[in-house]
């Protein structure tokens, strides 16, 4: 079943995957997949030529979780895939913190690495969080996301 | 009719406040709802908005005590 | 810088990748990249519609390790990344053994998913690896891989 | 001429062993080792081929001490 965490300190996005992946194996039975795949955004230092310190994650509570599984319903149903999860950062963060992680199972490669992509790219469309990054001489709010 | 209005982000910002608790009659659509709140301020081209958390165009209607949320385009991931 | 290698035994995919990424970090300082796409090859206990309860990955000593090494070579010119990864399981093999993990990390996550996609379909059609399955009455090359 | 010859996967088992010392004249190229080692069996057409563990064709020339290779489409990942 898929699976949406928000989380408001740093979280080991491969631990997640994991652990949830050990589920997995519990729930359906060993060799039900033969394909994962994963995203992991991380926080860089520099965006749009300048320094970044920190950034601050502000999201809606209530319906970005909504929002997110949605968006995993929306690929289970678009892809022959097993499964799939959602884990994403809120809040105060710094330079390599990880962002998000998208992942999914599935018995063929191509479904999972299309899933894998739809998840990510309708995160970013879709999904109410705000970045506002902190710069040498204040901070400003990330006006749009960088083309995938 | 009472609503719940929320803004987001750089919204917020602009707006000067995160929440608002609209009392009005005349309220039919998130359009109007816009109008009551942002005194005067047209509808950027790229807001986006919500009712009970599920994303909404501006001539959707609005009932009584529903939750209404006008954000920017958003930038997670 | 890139780094290839084969496993005679039983990986975890992604403590391999965690580790591999942490001397990224310290090669390069925190925050130079902000994508990862990974993918991992997990055995299956059925293909073709038949039950396989294992399986023989044989590789050609040498070539293979050359073969992924220029795998890894051809990706990090052609796709703006930092660095790649690919490890691969040779030998005998049971249902959900990881067989494979390719990862790719960049500053943003188009060329991530491209360079993922490529190192692992590059390897399908170049890597000199074969696998025997083993069946209930018996044991079969197979043939061809797949389509991604 | 001394070459190194070796069989992988299927082919092997086709062919009956998984290496072969050649030492014979008259070698040129990849296609003639296949010859003086595959007693009369046309070349499949999709081989694979590769001298000192490089991927070539079959029209490739060998020389001394080189290491010839013929196998099956691969099958990893």
């Amino acid at each position: 079943m898929p699976k949406v965490v928000l989380f408001e300190g740093a979280f080991e996005p491969y631990r997640e995957l994991m652990a949830f992946e050990a589920g997995l194996v519990q729930q359906h039975g060993a060799g039900q997949y033969g394909a994962t795949t994963s995203f992991v955004g991380t926080m860089r230092d520099f965006n749009e030529g300048d320094d970044v310190s920190a950034m601050f994650l502000e999201h809606y509570a209530g319906m970005t979780e909504k929002a997110l599984e949605k968006i995993c319903e929306q690929a289970m149903a678009d892809y022959p895939i097993l499964d799939c999860l959602i884990l994403h950062r809120v809040g105060e963060i710094k330079p390599n913190d990880s962002i998000v992680l998208v992942a999914a199972w599935s018995a063929h490669r191509g479904a999972a690495f299309d899933a894998a992509r739809m998840l990510i790219e309708t995160l970013k469309t879709d999904a109410p969080f705000w970045k506002k990054e902190t710069l040498k001489d204040g901070a400003r709010w990330v006006e749009k996301n960088t083309d995938g | 009719m009472s609503i719940k209005v929320l803004f987001f982000a750089s919204l917020r910002d602009e707006i000067g406040r995160g929440d608002d608790e609209l009392d009005a009659a005349n309220i039919n659509t998130v359009a109007d709802v816009w109008s009551a709140v942002s005194e005067g301020k047209a509808m950027p081209s790229n807001l986006l908005m919500a009712v009970n958390q599920d994303y909404v165009n501006a001539d959707a209607t609005v009932k009584d005590n529903d939750e209404v949320a006008f954000f920017p385009p958003v930038t997670g991931g």
